[in-house]
C-alpha cells in the first residue's frame, strides 16, 4: 500500500515521540514520572475510545490494565523474566488474549448492559486478586530492577530509560490504533453505533467487528497496564477496580474522541489537574476535580480536544478562501 | 431441624438486606427509567441524607423527642433537602445536557458526586457520626433462635410500603401514567402532548429525595463517615441492572437476588463474599442480557 | 461558532494558567534553614476516620515544637533548633497517585523527609522509591511486617518508628488467654484486604501457640467499608464462639459494634477488637461494655502518665475538645522519633543535618513517646521500632467525669509481643514466641 | 429452470399472533414482482424472513435451489440477496459518499481488504459513480442525518443495488418520495433491473406503480397469499378488490 501523502496523525505522533525523547534529559524526574502515568492511562483510554466509537461504554478497561500489569509483575516474580521489552510484548499479548476470550461473550451486549457487564467482570477479577496470595493480595506486588534491551540501568538512568520505553511503546501502539481506526474496519466500528442492521445487510458481522475492536482495546489496556507497572514498579488490585476504568472513560470525555492523539491530551490534562488539586487543596481535591470536570462537561461537551479541531477548522477555512481548490481534497479526508 | 433454623436465618438476613438494597436503589431505578442515565450522584445524595439524619436525630433527641419523632424529623429533613438539591442539580447541570450523549451525563453526575463527597466532609468533618438512638429505642425481637432489632425488620415493611406507593403512583395517578409513558417511549410521549422536560425534572427531584431518604433511614444502622456513598452506588447499580432497568418490580427482584447472594455467601462461603454481588450480576446478565424484567425491543425496519 | 471558539480559547487560557501555576511560577520560595516535612495522611475516603486525627496530632506537635512548648526531652525548638515547615498531602487515591505525589514532594517541594502512609500497599510501593531517591521516609503507621521482611530487606532511608501490626495480634491473644483461661473457641470477622487477612492469620497462629486446643470457626471477611453486617452477625450468633476477634477500624468498627450490640452478640461471645478504642472515641457510652480493646499500641485510654504524655493529652483536649485518638499518638511518635534521632545526630552542632547521619542516629535508638512508653528501634537493622503494648476491658462510661472507664489494663513488654531481630513475625509466632521476654 | 426464490409454507408467529400463515411462492429469474396488501398483511415480515432477518416458525426458504432458511442477512448479502428498507437504514453521522464507500467496500471486496485504509481514492471514485447514477452527486458531501427523507430513501436503495445483487428486495421504494418523482425513480430502477439481470421483489402501496412496473403481482391478506399473477388479473380479483383495494376502484390510491 502506498501513501500518497504522509498521514498527519502518524507524523505528529512521530514528532511528539522524538521531541519527548530529546527533551527527556531536561524534564525533571517527577514530571517524567507523571508523564509516564499519563501515557499509561492514555493507552488504556485509547482502548476505551475505540469502543466508544462503536457506542460501547466500557467500565472494564481496568481489567486489561490489571492484566497487563499483573502479567509483568507475575512473570517477573515467578518466571524470572526481567527484560522490559519482553515483559511489554508478553503483557500485551496476554491481555489481548484475555480480551479475545471475553470478546466471544461480551460482543453480544450493548449500551448499559455492556457497561455493567464489563464492570462486573473487572470487579470479579478485583475480588479474586484481593484474596489470592500468589497475587500479593490487596498489597499487590513489587517489581524489582529490570533490564532494558539487555542493559541493567539503576537509579536515574533506569528512570530515564523507562521513560523512553514508555514514549516509544505508546507511540507504536497509538500508530497501530490509528491504522485500525482509519481502516475500513475502523469505519465499520464507527458505523455500529449508527446502524447495526445495515451493516449486517452489507455482509458484515457486527459481533465479529466488535470482537476485533474489543481485542484491540484489550491490547491497548494491557500496554497501558504494563507501562504503569514498569514505571511504578508496583502493581495492586486497584488496577481492576471500576473507578480506574472510570478514569479512562473520563479521559476520553475530557479530550473528545476525534483522534488517537486525543486520549494523550486528555490524560495529561487530567494528571495536571489532579496534581494541581492535590498540591493546593489536599482537603478538597475531589471537589476541585469534580468542579472542573463539571465545567468541562457543561461548557466544552465535545471535549477539550475539540478546541484544537475548532481552531484547525478556522485556520483551514481561512486557507480555503485563498486557495479554493484545496477544499475538495481536504474535505474528502475524514 | 438445625439445618432448617440455619436456612431460616439466611432467608431472614437476605430479606432484610434486600429491603435495604431496594430502598437505596428505588430512586436510581426511577431516574434511569425516565432520564436514561445512571445517576452516580445518587451515592452523594445517600451520604447527605445520612449526615442530615444524624443531625436531625441528635437535635430531636436533645430536645427530648422520642424515637418516632426523631425518625419523622430525620426523614422530613432528608426528603426536603434531597428535593431541593435535586432541583438544584437538574437546573444547573442536567437540564443543559439532555441533548448530549448519555456518557457525558453520567460523568456530570460523577462530578457532582465528587463535589458532594468533599462537601459533606468539609461540612461535617472526617470523624464518623452515629444516630443509633431510634434503632435502640425500638428494641429487639426474637425470630427463631436469633435476636433482631425491630428497626431492621421494620425496614422490610418500609421497603414494601415504598414499592407499593411508587407502583400505585405510577399506575393510578395522571402524573404517574405520564411518567410511565415517558419511560416507555420518550418521543411518542412528547408527540402525545406530555411535557417531557417537566416529567424529567420532577422524576429527578423525586429520585434525589428517595436517595436522601435512603441515607436517612440507613443512618441509625451504620457509622456515618466519609466515603459511605461509593459502595452504595455500585450496589444500587447492580440491583438496577439485574432488574432490567427502570422497572420497580425489577428493582425488587434485583434486590432480592443480590440480598440473598450476599446472605448465602456471608453464612456459607465468607471467603467469596466480596464478589458475590458482581457474580450475581454477571450470571443474571449472562442468562438474560437485558436484565430480568426488560421489555424486548425489536427494531422496526 | 465564533462564540464557541472564544469560549474554547478562554478555557485553553485557563488550562495554560493552571499548568503555569502548577509548574512552579507561584511555588512558595522555601525560607532559609527550615526543615520541610511532607506529611501524607488519609484526608478523604474511609481512611480519613484515622488520617484526619493523624493530621490533627501532627499539626499540634509541629506547632508546639516550632514554638518550643513541648516538655523535655523534646523542649528544643523544631528539630535541633530549626523550624519545621509541614507540607500536607492526602493519602487517598491509590498507589499510582501516591507514587506521583511522593516524587512531587521530593523533587518539586524539595521536602527533607516524609512522614506518613497508613496503607500497607502504599508503604510497599513507596519504600523502593524512597531508597532510590535517598529520602528519609518514616512509614509512621502501616502495620505489615513484610515491609522490612520482604519488600526492603536492607533499608537505608526507609524507617518505621512504630511497632508493626504483629504486636496487636500477639497482645490480643495474650490478653484473651490471661482473662479467659478456659477459652475454647474463637471466631473472627475481618475486612477482606491484607490488613484484615493478615491480622486473622496472625491471631490464629498466636492463639494456637498459646492454647493449642483452641478451635477456630466462623471466619468472616466482609469487604472494606461494607457498613452493614446483619448476615455476618447472624452467622456469628447462630454458632457462637467464646471469643469474636476483629481488626476492624474506623467506620466499619463503629458500625459493627453498634450492630453487634443491638443483636446481643456481646452476651454470647467476648468481643476482642485490636483497634477497638476507636469505638469508644466515637460511640462513648454506646461502645460495647465488657469488650477487650486495643489501640495498636498503648495509646489513649491505655497510655501511661508521664510529663510528656500528660502534656500531649492536655494540649490535644484543649485544641480539639476530645481525647486524642490513636492516629494522633501515632503521628506524634512518628515526629518524636525523627526529632530524637536528628538531635542525636547533631550532637551539639547547630542547624540542619545530613539524612544519612539522622538515619544512622536512629538505628537502635530508644525515644520517648506521647503515650509514656518508649520505642526502641530494634528490628531490621534499627529501622523498625518495637514498643510495649496494652489491652484493657471497656467497663462503661463515667457520667460525672464524662470519661471512659477501662479496667484490667494489662501491659505487655516490647520483647514479649514483638519478634526478636532476624526472624519473620509469622515464623516467630509459630515457633511459640521463641525468645520472648514477658 | 430453478426458481431464484422459493418459499414453502412459511409461517411466523409473534407471541402467538400469526404474521404469516403459510405463504408459498416461487419467483423465477428476472421477474419483477410487486407485493401488495394492507398494513399488517405480513409483507415486511415476508421480506424479513427471505432476507434472513427473521427465522420462520415453520417452512423453508430456497435461494436458487439452496435452503437458506434462517441464514443471517450478512451471509445472504454476500451470496447476492440485497434489500432496501421501509425506513432507510443508513449511517446517519457519515456523509452520503462515506455510506456508499462502506457499502462497496463491504459488499464487493473480500474480508481481507477490511484492514485497508477507508479513505481510498479508488473506492471514492466508485462510490461517486454509483451516487451519480442515482442523481445523488449533489448530496455526496452532506451528512446523512441532515438529508431530507426522500434523498435518504434513494440512498438506501442505491446502497442495496450497488453490488448488483441476484435478488433484490425493496420495501416500499417510493414511500416518502414525492409523487412527481416516483415515476422517475421507478423508471431509473427498472432500467437498472434490466441491465443487471436482477430478480426483484418489491412491496408497494401505490397501485399505479405496481401496475406499471411489476411483471407479476402477489396480494397478501392476513398473512396469506390471496392472489398471484399478472397485474390486471390480480387487480380484477374480487377478493383483492374487497380486501386490499377497498371500495374505491383499484386503479389508484393507497391502501
Amino acid at each position: 500500500m502506498t501513501l500518497r501523502k504522509p498521514d498527519t496523525t502518524i507524523v505528529v505522533l512521530l514528532l511528539l515521540a522524538i521531541g519527548a525523547s530529546i527533551g527527556a534529559w531536561w524534564i525533571p524526574g517527577w514530571i517524567r514520572f507523571i508523564s509516564q502515568m499519563a501515557i499509561s492511562a492514555a493507552l488504556a483510554s485509547l482502548g476505551a475510545m475505540v469502543l466508544l466509537r462503536a457506542g460501547l461504554l466500557s467500565f472494564g478497561q481496568g481489567l486489561f490494565y490489571f492484566a497487563g500489569a499483573y502479567t509483568a509483575a507475575l512473570s517477573y516474580k515467578y518466571l524470572g523474566l526481567n527484560e522490559a521489552v519482553l515483559l511489554i510484548l508478553f503483557s500485551i499479548a496476554i491481555s489481548g488474549g484475555v480480551a479475545a476470550a471475553i470478546g466471544f461473550f461480551i460482543s453480544n451486549y450493548r449500551g448499559i448492559f455492556f457497561a455493567m457487564l464489563t464492570l462486573a467482570i473487572s470487579m470479579l477479577v478485583y475480588g479474586i486478586a484481593v484474596k489470592v496470595s500468589l497475587f500479593g493480595g490487596s498489597d499487590g506486588l513489587n517489581i524489582g530492577l529490570i533490564s532494558i534491551l539487555g542493559f541493567r540501568y539503576r537509579g536515574p538512568d533506569l528512570q530515564l530509560a523507562m521513560f523512553l520505553i514508555c514514549i516509544w511503546t505508546a507511540g507504536l501502539m497509538a500508530m497501530v490504533a490509528h491504522l485500525f481506526l482509519r481502516s475500513r474496519l475502523g469505519k465499520v466500528i464507527e458505523a455500529i453505533e449508527d446502524n447495526e442492521v445495515r451493516l449486517e445487510y452489507l455482509g458484515t458481522s457486527v459481533r465479529s467487528s466488535i470482537h476485533a475492536a474489543y481485542v484491540l482495546a484489550g491490547a491497548l489496556g494491557g500496554a497501558g497496564g504494563v507501562l504503569a507497572a514498569l514505571s511504578a514498579r508496583h502493581v495492586d488490585p486497584g488496577f481492576a477496580y471500576w473507578t480506574t476504568a472510570g478514569d479512562f472513560v473520563f479521559i476520553v470525555i475530557l479530550s473528545g474522541q476525534a483522534s488517537v492523539l486525543s486520549p494523550f491530551f486528555g490524560a495529561f490534562a487530567l494528571e495536571v489537574l489532579r496534581t494541581f488539586a492535590a498540591a493546593n487543596f489536599p482537603d478538597a481535591w475531589q471537589m476541585v476535580l469534580g468542579t472542573i470536570m463539571l465545567l468541562i462537561v457543561l461548557f466544552v461537551p465535545k471535549g477539550l480536544g475539540h478546541i484544537f479541531i475548532a481552531l484547525g477548522a478556522r485556520w483551514k477555512a481561512r486557507g480555503r478562501t485563498v486557495v479554493p481548490a484545496a477544499m475538495n481534497e481536504e474535505t474528502a479526508r475524514p | 431441624m438445625q439445618l432448617l433454623g440455619h436456612l431460616a436465618t439466611i432467608v431472614i438476613d437476605g430479606v432484610s438486606y434486600a429491603a435495604w438494597l431496594f430502598i437505596i436503589s428505588v430512586g436510581l431505578t426511577l431516574v434511569f427509567g425516565v432520564l436514561r442515565i445512571l445517576n452516580i450522584a445518587h451515592g452523594g445524595m445517600y451520604a447527605v441524607g445520612a449526615y442530615l439524619a444524624a443531625y436531625a436525630i441528635g437535635a430531636a433527641a436533645a430536645n427530648g423527642f422520642g424515637a418516632g419523632a426523631q425518625l419523622l424529623f430525620a426523614a422530613t429533613l432528608a426528603v426536603a433537602c434531597g428535593a431541593g438539591l435535586g432541583i438544584l442539580i437538574e437546573w444547573t447541570v442536567l437540564r443543559r445536557l439532555y441533548r448530549y450523549p448519555e456518557v457525558l451525563v453520567l460523568f456530570a453526575t460523577y462530578a457532582v458526586f465528587l463535589i458532594f463527597e468533599d462537601a459533606t466532609k468539609l461540612l461535617w468533618g472526617g470523624q464518623s457520626r452515629y444516630a443509633n438512638a431510634p434503632r435502640d429505642a425500638l428494641g429487639q425481637i426474637r425470630l427463631g433462635e436469633l435476636i433482631y432489632p425491630v428497626y431492621d425488620l421494620a425496614m422490610v415493611l418500609v421497603a414494601i410500603l415504598l414499592a407499593v406507593a411508587v407502583s400505585l403512583t405510577l399506575s393510578s395517578t395522571r402524573i404517574g401514567r405520564c411518567v410511565t409513558a415517558v419511560v416507555f417511549d420518550r418521543e411518542m410521549s412528547a408527540s402525545m402532548g406530555i411535557n417531557v422536560n417537566r416529567i424529567m425534572t420532577g422524576t429527578f427531584l423525586v429520585g434525589a429525595a428517595l436517595g436522601t431518604l435512603a441515607g436517612a433511614l440507613t443512618a441509625p444502622k451504620i457509622a456515618i463517615s466519609s466515603g459511605i456513598g461509593v459502595d452504595v452506588i455500585v450496589l444500587a447499580f447492580a440491583v438496577t441492572v439485574i432488574g432490567g432497568l427502570g422497572s420497580i418490580g425489577g428493582a425488587m427482584a434485583g434486590a432480592v437476588i443480590v440480598g440473598m447472594a450476599r446472605a448465602v455467601t456471608a453464612h456459607l462461603f465468607p471467603q467469596i463474599e466480596l464478589f458475590a454481588v458482581y457474580a450475581a450480576m454477571a450470571v443474571v446478565l449472562a442468562v438474560r442480557p437485558q436484565g430480568l424484567f426488560a421489555r424486548p425491543e425489536a427494531r422496526k425496519i | 461558532m465564533k462564540r464557541f471558539v472564544q469560549r474554547a480559547l478562554l478555557g485553553l487560557a485557563a488550562t495554560v494558567g493552571l499548568i503555569d501555576h502548577e509548574l512552579g511560577f507561584t511555588a512558595q520560595v522555601a525560607a532559609q534553614e527550615k526543615i520541610k516535612i511532607g506529611f501524607v495522611f488519609f484526608l478523604s475516603g474511609p481512611g480519613a476516620a484515622y488520617g484526619s486525627h493523624a493530621r490533627d496530632g501532627a499539626k499540634l506537635i509541629v506547632e508546639a515544637l516550632n514554638a518550643g512548648k513541648v516538655p523535655a526531652p523534646y523542649d528544643k525548638v523544631g528539630f535541633n533548633g530549626v523550624q519545621i515547615e509541614p507540607v500536607w498531602a492526602d493519602e487517598a487515591g491509590g498507589t499510582q497517585k501516591q507514587l506521583a505525589e511522593y516524587r512531587r514532594l521530593v523533587e518539586r517541594e524539595k521536602v527533607d523527609m516524609v512522614i506518613g502512609y497508613n496503607s500497607s500497599a502504599d508503604c510497599n510501593a513507596i519504600a523502593p522509591v524512597a531508597e532510590e531517591l535517598a529520602v528519609l521516609t518514616n512509614f509512621f503507621h502501616c502495620g505489615n511486617p513484610q515491609l522490612f521482611e520482604e519488600i526492603i530487606t536492607k533499608p537505608e532511608y526507609s524507617v518505621r518508628t512504630a511497632p508493626h501490626g504483629t504486636m496487636d495480634q500477639v497482645g490480643a491473644a495474650r490478653y484473651v488467654v490471661d482473662r479467659m483461661p478456659g477459652v475454647k473457641s474463637v471466631a473472627g470477622i475481618n475486612q477482606n484486604y491484607s490488613w484484615g487477612q493478615d491480622a486473622w492469620v496472625e491471631f490464629k497462629a498466636a492463639m494456637t501457640a498459646l492454647k493449642p486446643d483452641v478451635a477456630f470457626k466462623n471466619e468472616k471477611f466482609p469487604s472494606l467499608g461494607a457498613g452493614e453486617y446483619g448476615a455476618e452477625i447472624s452467622s456469628l450468633l447462630s454458632d457462637p464462639a467464646d471469643v469474636v476477634f476483629s481488626s476492624f477500624w474506623g467506620g466499619d468498627a463503629d458500625a459493627f459494634a453498634l450492630q453487634a450490640k443491638a443483636r446481643g452478640l456481646p452476651e454470647k461471645s467476648k468481643m476482642v477488637l485490636t483497634v477497638g478504642t476507636g469505638t469508644v472515641d466515637t460511640l462513648a457510652e454506646n461502645a460495647i461494655v465488657g469488650s477487650y480493646l486495643g489501640a495498636r499500641g498503648p495509646h489513649g485510654y491505655l497510655a501511661k502518665s508521664s510529663v510528656l504524655s500528660d502534656w500531649f493529652l492536655r494540649e490535644y483536649q484543649a485544641t480539639y475538645k476530645r481525647v486524642p485518638p490513636l492516629g494522633a499518638y501515632a503521628a506524634a511518635q512518628g515526629i518524636f522519633g525523627i526529632k530524637a534521632a536528628y538531635e542525636k545526630a547533631a550532637n551539639g552542632k547547630p542547624g540542619k543535618q545530613k539524612t544519612e547521619s539522622v538515619v544512622g542516629a536512629l538505628r537502635g535508638l530508644t525515644f520517648e513517646t506521647a503515650n509514656g512508653f518508649p520505642i526502641t528501634m530494634a528490628l531490621a537493622n534499627g529501622h523498625q521500632g518495637i514498643q510495649a503494648t496494652a489491652y484493657g476491658t471497656f467497663a462503661g462510661w463515667d457520667k460525672e467525669k464524662n470519661a471512659a472507664i477501662f479496667r484490667d489494663i494489662r501491659i505487655y513488654p516490647a520483647e514479649c509481643v514483638n519478634p526478636p531481630d532476624g526472624i519473620k513475625a509469622v515464623d516467630w509466632i509459630k515457633s511459640g514466641f521463641k525468645g520472648a521476654k514477658c | 429452470m430453478t426458481p431464484v426464490l422459493e418459499c414453502v409454507d412459511i409461517k411466523k408467529s409473534f407471541g402467538g399472533v400469526l404474521a404469516t400463515q403459510g405463504i408459498d411462492l416461487s419467483i423465477s429469474e428476472r421477474e419483477i414482482v410487486g407485493i401488495i396488501g394492507a398494513n399488517g398483511a405480513g409483507k415486511t415480515t415476508l421480506l424479513n424472513i427471505v432476507s434472513g432477518y427473521l427465522t420462520p416458525s415453520a417452512g423453508r426458504v430456497l435461494f436458487r435451489g439452496a435452503d437458506i432458511t434462517g441464514t443471517p442477512p450478512r451471509v445472504l448479502a454476500k451470496r447476492g440477496i440485497a434489500r432496501s428498507f421501509q425506513i432507510p437504514q443508513l449511517f446517519v453521522r457519515s456523509t452520503a459518499r462515506e455510506n456508499m464507500m462502506l457499502a462497496l467496500a463491504l459488499l464487493c471486496e473480500p474480508r481481507s481488504a477490511l484492514l485497508r485504509p477507508f479513505g481510498d481514492r479508488d473506492l471514492e471514485a466508485r462510490a461517486d459513480i454509483v451516487l451519480k447514477s442515482y442523481g445523488l452527486t449533489g448530496h455526496a458531501d452532506s451528512v446523512v442525518g441532515n438529508l431530507p427523507q426522500g434523498v435518504r430513501k434513494l440512498l438506501d436503495i442505491a446502497m442495496a443495488t450497488c453490488a448488483e445483487p441476484k435478488l433484490l428486495l425493496l420495501d416500499e421504494p417510493t414511500s416518502g418520495v414525492s409523487s412527481e418523482e416516483k415515476h422517475d425513480l421507478m423508471k431509473g430502477l427498472a432500467k437498472r433491473f434490466a441491465a443487471d439481470a436482477m430478480t426483484v421483489l418489491f412491496i408497494e402501496h401505490d397501485m399505479e406503480i405496481v401496475r406499471e412496473y411489476a411483471s407479476r403481482v402477489i396480494a397478501l391478506y392476513d398473512g396469506r397469499v390471496i392472489a398471484d399473477g399478472m397485474a390486471n388479473a390480480v387487480f380484477a380479483d374480487p377478493e383483492v378488490k374487497r380486501l386490499i383495494l377497498g371500495t374505491r376502484d383499484g386503479s389508484a390510491g393507497h391502501a
